[in-house]
């Protein structure tokens, strides 16, 4: 974590500052859901408690704190207790390994008697050189959050609504875990620092063995694969349980699905944990299709370098992090919209579609993205 | 060794995150009478007939079986993404697509046989 | 008292004695335990016994051959997790109960 | 040096405890439990060993996929808790502990004698970058092997099928 207090202290603040971001994610999105929903429906979302409604949040923490604890009776209780903290877990982890934005380098300096030695501080949690396997590996852990829920709660619809859920969420993992192979054999690549910067440059490619550059194009992952984007949107979708992929949770018989014993502080974690993973989702689109944190003509790493070149080393880099942090919270802001537009927008599948479209339509297309990649790309690179 | 100090340190910090929550929501919740109809599982108000989990239908496993299978087959996948640049520049391309053409053939078939047997129907 | 050093300096047979410990775990599990699912699970936990001793083995004689075995272990391990599981769902759809005897009355 | 050892005698007591915990629980679903923790573990003991893509893997794998299909398997049977992990009984229960305890030492026995096999020379570095030489290991020397496992993958795929297609199977069409 670092080798001395400092760095210690600054990179466990940073992990923190990344989950409360998350955490502090749910009622935010909450609101935008209830006022787009609204909105799109032409009626007024929540405005009543404080201007525009905002403090509905605080109003609606304040409810679900004091709920009355409930747990139901033939239950295993410590699963039903132990269900909603684990779906934090994967989420959290997932998002720590994605960069937010370039690194932090901060210039030697005395504080309190002590120099203090030149430091990198990463713009996220950790940095491994394996990062898209660690996050496809935490998020697999995610179905266990649902199952421990249905087993907990003793309750049929409870159980039914967890396999179901959990049989979702494990048949679209392979349509997220294939297109990311499109986007690895283009990059060559794990980690997601070195994607990002094959990201910031001019569109370049080779054609034919020669490299082709676009001078005012970025070099974005979205022009050499739209197919696996849109897979991958769609997986994610259905990964979250969103709509149109909610089933488990809204059928008629299902009453609420895996969370239907839950009430109060309880389910607002399963809440947490699912908004969550949308966050990854986001933030996932946006490194691998959408150049993570730069736009390449205008706001690379050096131009806006040079917009703070007369002040000093330090708040120069620390000031261009945080205007790249803004432009890739941007990005990620516009797909957390997208999940909400779509989720106000589509009806919901039958089980039966939904599982025929992640196994004999998904699936299929994003082998077939992997394979007209894998011969684009030798046909373009061998020198012929 | 040291890589993975923040991965658990981050782990430990949200699991303490949620067990405070919940003691937080359980001091401060109002203490309703736990009645015995309020403890039976909630079935929107019918009496449940049978205690516990019942008859569910067994076909989950079957595709959690095929996930597995399927999966480790993306798995394989990874490391042919990995290196299939070094292995063009190397001049190898022709030999590592032909391969891993193959396999993937495999695995086509493997999915072709699985639509067409109707493994995977739902009623 | 041997110099502490022994215990300090991680090396490989620190790495085989937690494989032999988690092996011999995952023997008990099959020999004694009646559930067939559990037994299943020993069979997991000694197959991931042997994983961890190929990766000490490969980190220590510093080649890569180690690490390939394992991803042949673990592809293995888990097709024979899916087959153990798929026979024991249709012996318990016949006889209602999970009992290691009752793979006795299977036939064909 | 100190750090290393700490590092890794926390994991090794964590894997043993969740590992002794997963034979003796008599609930199974509380086995599976203890299962996936330890395979979390020892993920972050492949780690530790260098071995980064294969932890991901094993992550991805056990805990991600086969310990799903345990947990879910073992949700759709209503499972009865057993009365007892280990059937007791004065021989029978001596019997187990003997042999128990014979097979341990029979696996220490193993690990000990092998101390001496591997010649201490000088510790043999690493490649720098082992994810891609693993990949290109795997596809050059051991391609036939790899193959050999995609037409194995293909015929469990074909058997599991079948074996739930039998008569008495889930998927029996009648």
């Amino acid at each position: 974590m670092g080798n001395d207090v400092f760095e210690i202290t600054v990179n466990f603040i940073k992990m923190v500052v990344i989950f409360l971001m998350m955490v502090q994610l749910v009622p935010l999105l909450v609101w935008v859901e209830r006022r787009a929903c609204a909105y799109m429906q032409n009626r007024f979302g929540p405005n009543r408690v404080g201007p525009l409604g905002l403090t509905q949040l605080l109003a609606d923490a304040v409810k679900f704190i004091t709920k009355e604890e409930f747990a139901p009776g033939n239950g295993n209780k410590f699963m039903f207790y132990a269900a909603p903290v684990i779906a934090l877990i994967p989420a959290t982890l997932a998002l720590n390994a994605i960069p937010l934005s370039i690194p932090i380098n901060v210039a030697s300096f005395e504080w309190l008697g002590h120099t203090w030695g030149p430091y990198i501080f990463k713009f996220q949690g950790y940095d491994f050189n394996i990062g898209i396997v660690f996050v496809l590996a935490v998020s697999s852990l995610a179905a266990y959050s649902l199952l421990l829920a249905g087993y907990g709660s003793a309750n049929k619809f409870a159980m039914y609504g967890a396999l179901r859920a959990s049989a979702q969420t494990i048949s679209y993992e392979l349509a997220m875990g294939l297109s990311l192979v499109g986007i690895l054999l283009l990059f060559n690549t794990f980690s997601f620092s070195e994607i990002v910067t094959a990201q910031s440059g001019p569109l370049s490619f080779y054609f034919f063995g020669k490299v082709i550059t676009v001078a005012s194009v970025p070099n974005w992952g979205i022009i050499y694969q739209p197919v696996g984007a849109v897979l991958l949107m769609a997986a994610m979708f259905a990964e979250t349980n969103r709509l149109p992929f909610d089933l488990p949770e809204a059928e008629g018989e299902l009453v609420a699905g895996y969370h239907t014993e839950y009430g109060g502080i309880k389910m607002n974690m399963f809440y947490i944990g699912e908004y969550g993973h949308m966050l990854v989702a986001s933030a996932l689109m946006v490194i691998f299709y959408f150049g993570g944190c730069t736009i390449y003509p205008w706001l690379t790493p050096d131009t806006v370098n040079a917009w703070f070149a007369n002040y000093g080393g330090t708040t120069a880099s620390i000031l261009t992090a945080f205007v790249l942090f803004a432009v890739m919270m941007a990005k990620i802001l516009f797909f957390l919209w997208f999940f909400v537009w779509v989720r106000w927008t589509l009806p919901r599948f039958r089980y039966d579609q939904l599982m025929d479209l992640g196994w004999k339509t998904m699936l299929p297309w994003a082998l077939g993205n992997t394979i007209v990649t894998a011969v684009v790309i030798f046909i373009m690179r061998t020198k012929w | 060794m040291s890589q993975l100090v923040p991965v658990f340190v981050l782990s430990i910090f949200v699991v303490v995150f949620g067990i405070i929550i919940e003691i937080v929501a359980n001091i401060c919740s109002t203490a309703g009478k736990k009645t015995s109809t309020k403890l039976e599982s909630y079935e929107c108000g019918l009496p449940s007939d049978q205690s516990g989990p019942t008859r569910i239908p067994i076909k989950f496993y079957l595709t959690a079986i095929l996930f597995i299978l399927f999966d480790i087959e993306i798995i394989f996948m990874y490391p042919w993404a990995l290196t299939y640049g070094d292995f063009i520049s190397s001049g190898l391309g022709a030999y590592i697509l032909g391969s891993m053409g193959f396999f993937l053939l495999v695995f086509i078939f493997g999915l072709f046989w699985e639509v067409k047997s109707k493994a995977l129907e739902w009623e | 008292m041997p110099s502490t050093e022994v215990f300090l300096k991680i090396g490989l047979n620190h790495y085989l004695f937690l494989s032999a410990i988690l092996f011999s775990f995952g023997m008990i599990a099959v020999l004694m335990r009646k559930n067939v699912i559990v037994m299943l699970m020993g069979i997991e936990l000694m197959l991931n016994a042997v994983n961890l001793s190929f990766i000490a083995f490969a980190k220590e004689l510093g080649n890569l051959n180690g690490q390939i075995m394992v991803f042949f272990v673990m592809t293995i391990a888990a097709a024979e997790a899916g087959v153990g599981l798929a026979l024991a769902v249709s012996v318990y759809k016949k006889y209602k109960e999970l009992n290691i005897r009752s793979f006795e009355q299977l036939r064909g | 040096m100190l750090m290393e050892a700490i590092g890794f005698y926390a994991i090794a007591l964590f894997l043993i405890f969740f590992a002794f915990k997963t034979i003796s629980s008599a609930n199974p679903i509380h086995c599976a439990c203890y299962l996936v923790l330890t395979m979390i573990g020892l993920a972050g003991v492949f780690y530790q060993l260098e071995a980064q893509f294969i932890a991901g893997v094993q992550m991805i794998v056990y805990a991600g996929a086969v310990m799903v299909l345990f947990v879910m398997v073992l949700m759709l049977f209503d499972i009865k808790t057993e009365l007892r992990a280990f059937s007791r009984g004065l021989i029978s229960g001596f019997l187990k502990i003997f042999s128990a305890a014979i097979l341990a030492g029979f696996a220490l026995g193993a690990a000990t004698n092998s101390i001496g096999i591997v010649d201490e020379g000088p510790p043999k570095v690493m490649s720098t970058n082992v994810t891609r030489d693993l990949s290109i290991l795997l596809y050059t020397k051991y391609l036939y092997a790899f193959e050999a496992l995609g037409v194995m993958l293909l015929v469990v795929a074909v058997g599991v099928v079948c074996v739930s297609r039998i008569k008495g199977g889930t998927h029996a069409k009648h």
